[in-house]
């Protein structure tokens, strides 16, 4: 009665889960000088490749989704009945979440050197939030999307605390981590209720269950919404959506850096994959209840996003709202995702470029915050005066995410949204879209204007970012001008998880 | 076929851009001239564009380039040239190439001081930028280099410009990029209506899809999107500043290439592909337009700047191109059209010539430049006497032609038109040809003629360099006015034109007069894509 | 299911019972004690002398490090018993052994971290 | 139903009469290896009524509550400590078929109701409101926690070894060569289970040379003999679960059932009385440090040995 | 006995712990209403699982694992509400307004003197700290006056 393990397709959360055990060990055992510490980061940072290594495996692999942790036959009834299972959609998510680790490790190395932050502990919290992120978009039962969401909250809360006696840190981690454990309680009660009334957490059984045409779905009770709502505000707050949003800036602004740029690209893609999974995959026979949900908290959310966004005077808190907004745009196809087959994908493609050009941002403020203090946009200026190389990166990111030639990914991301959401028929909600991306360049150009006035007083400074700044630096600017030239790249990635 | 070309037209200013950033320190030394190869190898481009062009065939696209780009958006690199933009490509490249002249040789002196690395750069993307606005022919790789235009524009006037830069600069960026998203919207519209991005197609469909409500709506959209870059009136604001603003090579592009990105929009776009909205909105576009006309008359009157004066005049001759489209004739739109180059040649020439004046007085303000300039300066006096009467439209000379071909067209406006309504407007846009004519003497009168004065606040050449750090820390629009009284400047009167300006310009004033003399130039390729384009509504 | 609550309804009594013999201890202690209070004898016991301070006054805790150790461990107990019931049932064996000691292994790492640390021994 | 009564009655018998018997023990058994006598007088033969001339002592004292305190709180406490015990017994076997209920979560029942009498501590340190009791109810709560799982996890050993959490199940599987095999869950199980009645030496709780008696500084009269009632019932309950987890049950020759499972309870709780004469009282860091340092890895240990044997049997 | 009676215990349950969160200011008391409707969950998923007959039990299967959450999240919050107290001297949620939006508009006032920071700036930190090991509370510097700007 045993379920057979598909090791090759557990083996991204299995190497990961692996190498954070490694990671404690070592750091147990080997002495604490700043050799350790780089040798951490290393071997960190081999085990995210090597994991990143096997999902490219699987994905080069005859393309069929394969599935793992399924239910004996003789107790399925009859149906496949699988827990984790490795399609287009899966792939995409761990993909993008692993390269995303990728730059945060190279700036966690950064933001470490300094010594302030325990380093081990600081890693292994890392490679485990990883483990939930990587297992998330693979999970097909509330179970596992329970535990995979969790493992993917708790270790933040601790990295955000992880600076000792800084009070704007554990400031910032007692705001998120009440936010977050009320949410996880809603969604999990909601949880409960599905549970109830489908009898089973596998979510192909539950779209069947829930699906009106289905042979089940014939009378269903009214708690049924209940539980869709609750269920769902579980992933909103991950995403930071209204009304779940209001720890964003707090939260980002204490945190070190890297967990800001964690908390906005990894865990918000995890956000993002579980509530696809649930919405579309489990749920999509209840999309006359959540598309209006969606479509409502999606305007809402690029709104406050942008809105908040605009009276920001801290570059992280800007970035902070900003990213809230842009929650809000990849948010906007799901609305429609019950009524057209690409919603999907499309919100996978903005989000895998969102990604790209959002850590390209948060690399170079972290970069910046090295040497001031604030951290705020005042801090920017002449930046590319002074700093070709990171204020031209900058400038790119920021342009993209504001959707502007040059940064044709920004563009192009923008315009699939439009594309699916008008073609869904949801006219209203490209309106204030639209409206929403002008409220965004404008925040987003005055920033980059910043960066290209001459400041009044060339500060010098004395602080010479290590090799791992530049690299973040780098990688995520490499990704970002890929994406502008070649976005039919992501299209291509994500048109694959567009029936998962 | 050469459809090389319009890839090299692109690829070659490209190509200088990234070496000048992937290798910054090989070519510091080669700065001047570096630009000046690119720009030239571009125009030479451009003028063998234009010699293969089979001129039998203006209507037909050439040079075509279709490949895929992005096929889940249905974009593609669409590339071709006909009449309409044949001949802007000529002048932008020609635009581009004399501005770097003018920077080559204009010695410490010029912006070349400041950050030359930086100003090449940035002149070789809007370069891309522009030209590649012009090539394209898929609304989104459209929409794309229209706004790759924007930001070099943006630093261009941001770092090189005056003292009023940086509210100037992000007035000029927020305008247009406001008016970008709403041109995009419109843009998506038509794609999500037809399904299709290639403007060949949609023009040849005439709009055959499309609800007129629709249409509407999409002209609209896309129409405020062109009309904040053309500028037309009430969207015009952000113009002034960013010219006044703007450093001498800036003016010169901006008023020479990019306010024709925006009409060029209207003949390319938003005419062909959407009739129905086109029609019922002309009216009201005529409307804006003759108001453009009759405010930008009376604002240059008001101006005490010359560079305000010359960025004023912009909006009432763009008012007139405005208004050529509005009639929707192809009398109205060959006008248009021709008025488009013309004027782009002229303010262009102005340009040069107020920033020659700027950068001797150290103020374009009229009142403190004196008068007299014909006698202390005759050569540089005559040839902004010259720029200016034909601006102002006098026959023989390029700004006629344009302008009388739109009233006629005004006269006869489309079927389907208000006859009575476009007379009207007809008549004030005469008596808006009649003010600039007296702006342009008022201002020639006080520049030009009267007394010589000793410029009062001319600094040796050395403090010329206009973008100190420092001076960023004062209100912007705040300019001091001239420190009266400074003593004996009589002996440091400025030389008149130096060579390099001399040589940036003649071309310019060639081609002036040449259009002037032999419009049917110009005509005879515009005239058949015009009736190609029209061919749903005459 | 009868049998399960009733089972437990059984416990039930036998609680009730069991506050029943504490109540009527009581009970008697009262019917068969002086009661006469005065302030000294009120007084907080603090060696003989007089109290200072609050007694609810915080004091140092050292012991939070343990309560987190036994919160992963409790946790991982609650598999354990359930695992514990069924290892050995025909179709399991040995690999479900080796999972549940990867398991516990994965656990392990944290007090021997904890050790490393020196969280253990106090300073 | 008349079956359920009787089970009751016994298990009352066995609450109220056990611990006196074992508490009579401690004093003489502690005095003879002290080498003294004890209590003589009391009842005449050897001192035997010397614990009901306690109680009945007890029952006459004056009830004082401080001011200070958490009345409601101070006042429930003893019985929160004591009553646990009593509700354990109902799980626990005396002798083959001999349970009031046979609970098929047995195992996992006493393990948690034998965790709330540690909670009357807790609630009688922080209600007296007295910094020796706080710290008492401190040092009694991590006591609690640390020894809570080596004894989850040696009685988790067994349930293994068994194959089942029901306490008569687990007697019933059990053999004799269980005894080596389980001798560490056994040594563990017991260490953690004294370590939970903070008997010594492991009663830093209430280390009456120090903080004087911890939660129960308070405490006088009645309550004060609930408690020490608690924790012989305590030694009571743990010798029976000991018995019946590790050393058979009721399991042996010639004699009846019921009776080695008596012999086998008085055998642990003289261990018990043994060990308090034997070794000092350990530091509250010691104390942790033999928690998770000795006795955790020791049951992990055990568990592994036990699966390892039961998948290869 | 029906399923209605332990799906309204739940609720109730739920309900208390909601109100709880809503309407208490100190963290450790939402931790405990957080608590409370983990509690109402796991009461619904095996009551649900025993109503519903379920073969692959897993409503108690999700049960253990939200005790397992339950348990961590308990874990980690007090931590993190124990590493608060040290640097801000209070558990109060209201009371955290360190991180906040910046109350007036930078745009009506930007030559705003900088607000005073109670944290020196990170150079001058690292000196006034001495890096010795703050496993307790006692030595740990304390950052006093976090809360009551």
């Amino acid at each position: 009665m045993i379920q057979q393990i598909d090791y090759f397709l557990i083996a991204p959360p299995l190497v990961l889960a692996l190498a954070a055990a490694l990671v404690l060990l070592l750091d147990a055992f080997l002495p604490v000088r700043p050799r350790t510490r780089i040798g951490l980061g290393l071997v960190t940072l081999a085990g995210i490749l090597l994991s990143l290594g096997f999902v490219v495996a699987q994905a080069f692999g005859n393309g069929a989704p394969r599935s793992t942790f399924c239910v004996p036959p003789g107790l399925a009834a009859g149906q496949a009945l699988c827990s984790f299972v490795v399609d287009g959609f899966t792939l995409v998510f761990a993909g993008m979440v692993l390269a995303a680790a990728v730059v945060v490790v190279l700036m966690s190395m950064t933001e470490l050197a300094g010594g302030a932050i325990p380093v081990g502990e600081w890693y292994f919290l890392l490679l485990c939030t990883l483990v939930g992120a990587v297992t998330l978009p693979a999970s097909r039962d509330l179970i596992m999307l329970v535990v995979a969401l969790e493992l993917v909250s708790l270790p933040v809360f601790a990295l955000t605390a992880l600076k000792r006696y800084d009070g704007r840190s554990s400031e910032a981690a007692v705001k998120l981590f009440v936010v977050s454990v009320v949410s996880t309680a809603i969604m999990l009660f909601g949880v409960s209720l599905l549970y109830g009334i489908a009898g089973s957490v596998y979510l192909s059984r539950l779209g069947e269950v829930f699906d009106p045409q289905g042979a089940a779905g014939a009378e269903l009770p009214a708690v049924v919404t209940v539980g869709v709502v609750l269920v769902a505000a579980g992933f909103v707050f991950k995403i930071a959506a209204v009304p779940f949003h209001s720890w964003a800036a707090d939260v980002y602004q204490g945190a070190p850096i890297p967990v800001a740029a964690l908390l906005s690209v990894i865990s918000k893609a995890a956000g993002f994959a579980g509530l696809i999974l649930v919405l579309v995959s489990a749920l999509y026979g209840q999309a006359g209840t959540w598309a209006p949900i969606v479509a409502i908290v999606s305007a809402l959310t690029m709104t406050a996003g942008n809105l908040l966004a605009m009276r920001q005077r801290s570059a992280v808190r800007l970035l902070a709202w900003s990213s809230v907004a842009q929650s809000g745009y990849i948010l906007a196809p799901l609305a429609v995702a019950a009524t057209t087959p690409g919603a999907v994908g499309t919100s996978t493609a903005y989000l895998v470029i969102y990604a790209a050009m959002n850590l390209g941002a948060f690399a170079v403020v972290m970069l910046v915050s090295r040497t001031t203090a604030r951290n705020e946009l005042d801090d920017y200026r002449g930046l590319a005066l002074r700093r070709p190389a990171a204020g031209i990166t900058l400038a790119f990111c920021l342009v993209c995410l504001a959707g502007l030639p040059p940064g044709l990914a920004g563009l192009f991301a923008k315009v699939f949204v439009f594309r699916e959401i008008v073609a869904g028929g949801s006219g209203w909600l490209a309106v204030v879209m639209a409206v929403n991306t002008v409220i965004g360049l404008y925040y987003y150009a005055v920033w980059t204007a910043r960066l290209f006035t001459p400041a009044g007083r060339a500060e010098p400074s004395l602080y010479r970012p290590p090799v791992t700044a530049w690299l973040a630096v780098g990688l995520a600017l490499a990704a970002a001008v890929l994406f502008s030239i070649a976005p039919q790249l992501v299209l291509d990635m994500t048109s694959l998880s567009a029936s998962g | 076929m050469m459809g090389w070309i319009p890839v090299a037209l692109l690829a070659v200013p490209l190509l200088g851009a990234l070496l000048l950033i992937l290798a910054p320190r090989t070519f510091r030394d080669v700065l001047r001239t570096y630009g000046l190869i690119f720009s030239g190898v571009t125009l030479a481009l451009s003028l063998a564009l234009l010699a293969t062009f089979d001129h039998g065939g203006p209507s037909r696209m050439q040079f075509e380039l279709d490949q895929p780009w992005i096929p889940g958006l249905g974009l593609r690199l669409h590339l071709g040239v006909d009449g309409i933009s044949l001949p802007l490509i000529v002048l932008t490249a020609l635009l581009t190439f004399l501005c770097f002249v003018y920077l080559c040789w204009g010695g410490s002196r010029g912006f070349m001081s400041a950050r030359p690395r930086a100003l090449v750069f940035t002149l070789l993307v809007l370069e891309v930028g522009m030209i590649g606005t012009f090539l394209a022919l898929d609304l989104l790789l459209f929409f794309v280099f229209f706004e790759i235009v924007l930001i070099p524009m943006y630093f261009l006037i941001g770092i090189w410009g005056g003292r009023g830069r940086r509210a100037a600069s992000i007035k000029f960026i927020l305008y247009t990029l406001l008016g970008s998203v709403v041109m995009l919207l419109g843009l998506l519209l038509v794609w999500a209506q037809t399904g299709t991005l290639d403007i060949e197609a949609l023009s040849a469909a005439h709009g055959a899809g499309m609800p007129r409500s629709i249409q509407i709506l999409a002209f609209v959209a896309i129409g405020i999107g062109l009309a904040v870059k053309t500028p037309m009136w009430p969207l015009h604001t952000w113009l002034p500043d960013a010219h006044t603003e703007a450093p001498t090579t800036g003016s010169v592009l901006l008023a020479g290439v990019l306010l024709k990105m925006g009409t060029y929009g209207f003949a390319r776009i938003a005419i062909p592909v959407l009739p129905e909205g086109a029609a019922a909105v002309a009216p009201w576009l005529g409307a804006f337009a003759v108001v453009g006309i009759v405010y930008g008359a009376l604002a240059c009157l008001a101006q005490r700047d010359l560079k305000r004066m010359i960025a004023y005049s912009s909006v009432g001759h763009m008012g007139f191109v405005l208004l050529g489209f509005a009639t929707l004739t192809p009398v109205g739109i060959n006008g248009a059209l021709f008025a488009n180059v013309a004027h782009g040649l002229i303010t262009g020439l102005l340009f040069f010539l107020a920033g020659a004046i700027k950068e001797r007085y150290h103020t374009s303000e009229m009142p403190a430049l004196g008068g007299g300039l014909l006698a202390t300066m005759p050569r540089l006096g005559s040839v902004l006497t010259f720029a200016s009467i034909a601006s102002l439209g006098l026959p023989g000379l390029a700004g006629f032609w344009g302008e009388m071909l739109v009233l006629f067209g005004a006269f006869q406006p489309a079927n389907g038109l208000p006859r009575g309504l476009f007379l009207t407007y007809m008549v004030i846009g005469g008596l808006g040809a009649v003010l600039t004519a007296a702006y342009f003497l008022v201002m020639l009168s006080r520049v030009t003629h009267g007394r010589p004065r000793p410029a009062p606040d001319f600094h040796p050449p050395d403090d010329l360099v206009p973008l100190d750090d420092h001076l960023i820390h004062e209100p912007p629009d705040e300019r001091p006015v001239t420190r009266l009284g400074s003593p004996a400047t009589a002996t440091l009167v400025p030389a008149d034109v130096y060579r390099h300006e001399l040589l940036a310009w003649t071309p310019l004033v060639v081609l002036i007069l040449l259009f002037g003399l032999w419009p049917g130039l110009l005509l005879s390729l515009t005239t058949p894509p015009v009736q190609t384009l029209l061919g749903a509504i005459s | 299911m009868d049998g399960y609550y009733e089972s437990y309804v059984l416990v039930a009594a036998l609680l009730a019972i069991g506050v029943a013999i504490v109540a009527g201890a009581l009970f008697a202690n009262r019917l068969l004690r002086p009661t006469r209070p005065t302030p000294e004898k009120l007084t907080t016991y603090e060696c003989g002398v007089d109290p200072v301070g609050d007694g609810w006054a915080q004091s140092q805790v050292r012991y939070y490090v343990f309560t987190y150790l036994y919160v992963v461990f409790a946790v991982d107990a609650v598999f354990l018993f359930p695992w514990a019931t069924v290892f050995d049932a025909p179709g399991y064996g040995m690999t479900t052994l080796v999972e549940m000691f990867v398991f516990l292994g994965f656990i392990a790492l944290g007090i021997l971290y904890a050790w490393r640390k020196r969280v253990l021994s106090w300073t | 139903m008349l079956e359920v009564v009787l089970s009751f009655v016994v298990i009352l018998a066995v609450f109220l009469v056990l611990p006196l018997i074992i508490g009579q023990t401690e004093h003489k058994v502690m005095a003879h290896m002290q080498s003294r006598l004890g209590p003589m007088y009391a009842g005449g033969f050897h001192g035997w009524a010397q614990l009901i001339a306690d109680g009945v002592k007890f029952a006459q004292k004056e009830d004082v509550i401080p001011a200070a305190a958490d009345r409601r709180i101070f006042m429930i406490a003893p019985g929160v400590a004591l009553v646990p015990y009593l509700v354990v017994l109902i799980a626990i076997p005396i002798d083959r078929d001999r349970v009031a209920v046979d609970l098929d979560l047995g195992l996992f029942f006493v393990l948690a109701v034998m965790g709330i009498g540690v909670l009357g501590s807790i609630m009688a340190g922080w209600a007296s409101a007295n910094k020796y009791s706080v710290l008492g109810g401190m040092r009694s709560a991590a006591q609690l926690m640390s020894y809570e799982l080596p004894l989850v996890l040696s009685a988790s050993s067994v349930a293994m070894a068994a194959g089942t959490l029901s306490l008569p199940g687990i007697v019933e599987a059990w053999q004799w060569w269980w005894l080596p095999w389980q001798a560490i869950g056994a040594i563990v199980f017991f260490l953690a289970g004294l370590a939970e009645l903070r008997r010594p030496p492991f009663d830093m709780p209430i280390a009456e040379s120090e903080i004087i008696m911890g939660p129960m500084t308070e405490y006088t009269g009645m309550r004060f003999a609930l408690f020490m009632l608690s924790e012989y019932a305590g030694i009571v309950v743990l010798s029976f679960l000991t018995t019946v987890l590790f050393l058979g049950g009721w399991q042996g020759p010639f004699l009846p059932g019921w009776l080695w499972t008596l012999l086998k309870v008085f055998f642990l709780a003289f261990i018990v009385i043994w060990l308090r004469v034997t070794y000092p009282r350990l530091r509250e860091d010691q104390l942790q440090k033999l928690a998770w340092a000795v006795l955790v890895p020791l049951s992990l240990a055990q568990l592994a040995l036990t699966g390892i044997v039961v998948v290869l049997t | 006995m029906h399923i209605v009676y332990p799906a309204v215990v739940s609720a109730l349950l739920f309900s208390i712990g909601v109100y709880g969160v809503l309407a208490r200011r100190n963290t450790i008391l939402v931790l405990m209403s957080v608590e409370l409707m983990l509690n109402a969950v796991n009461l619904n998923l095996v009551a649900f699982d025993v109503w519903l007959g379920d073969r692959l039990h897993s409503g108690q299967v999700l049960t253990l694992f939200v005790i397992v959450i339950a348990a961590a999240e308990v874990g980690l919050g007090l931590a993190i509400v124990l590493a608060l107290y040290r640097n801000r001297r209070t558990v109060d949620i209201d009371h955290l307004r360190d991180l906040a939006e910046p109350a007036d508009d930078p745009a009506r006032a930007p030559a705003r003197p900088a607000p005073v920071r109670l944290q020196p700036d990170p150079a001058t930190r690292a000196e006034a700290v001495q890096p010795d090991d703050h496993r307790d509370g006692e030595s740990a510097p304390v950052n006093r006056g976090g809360g009551t700007r």
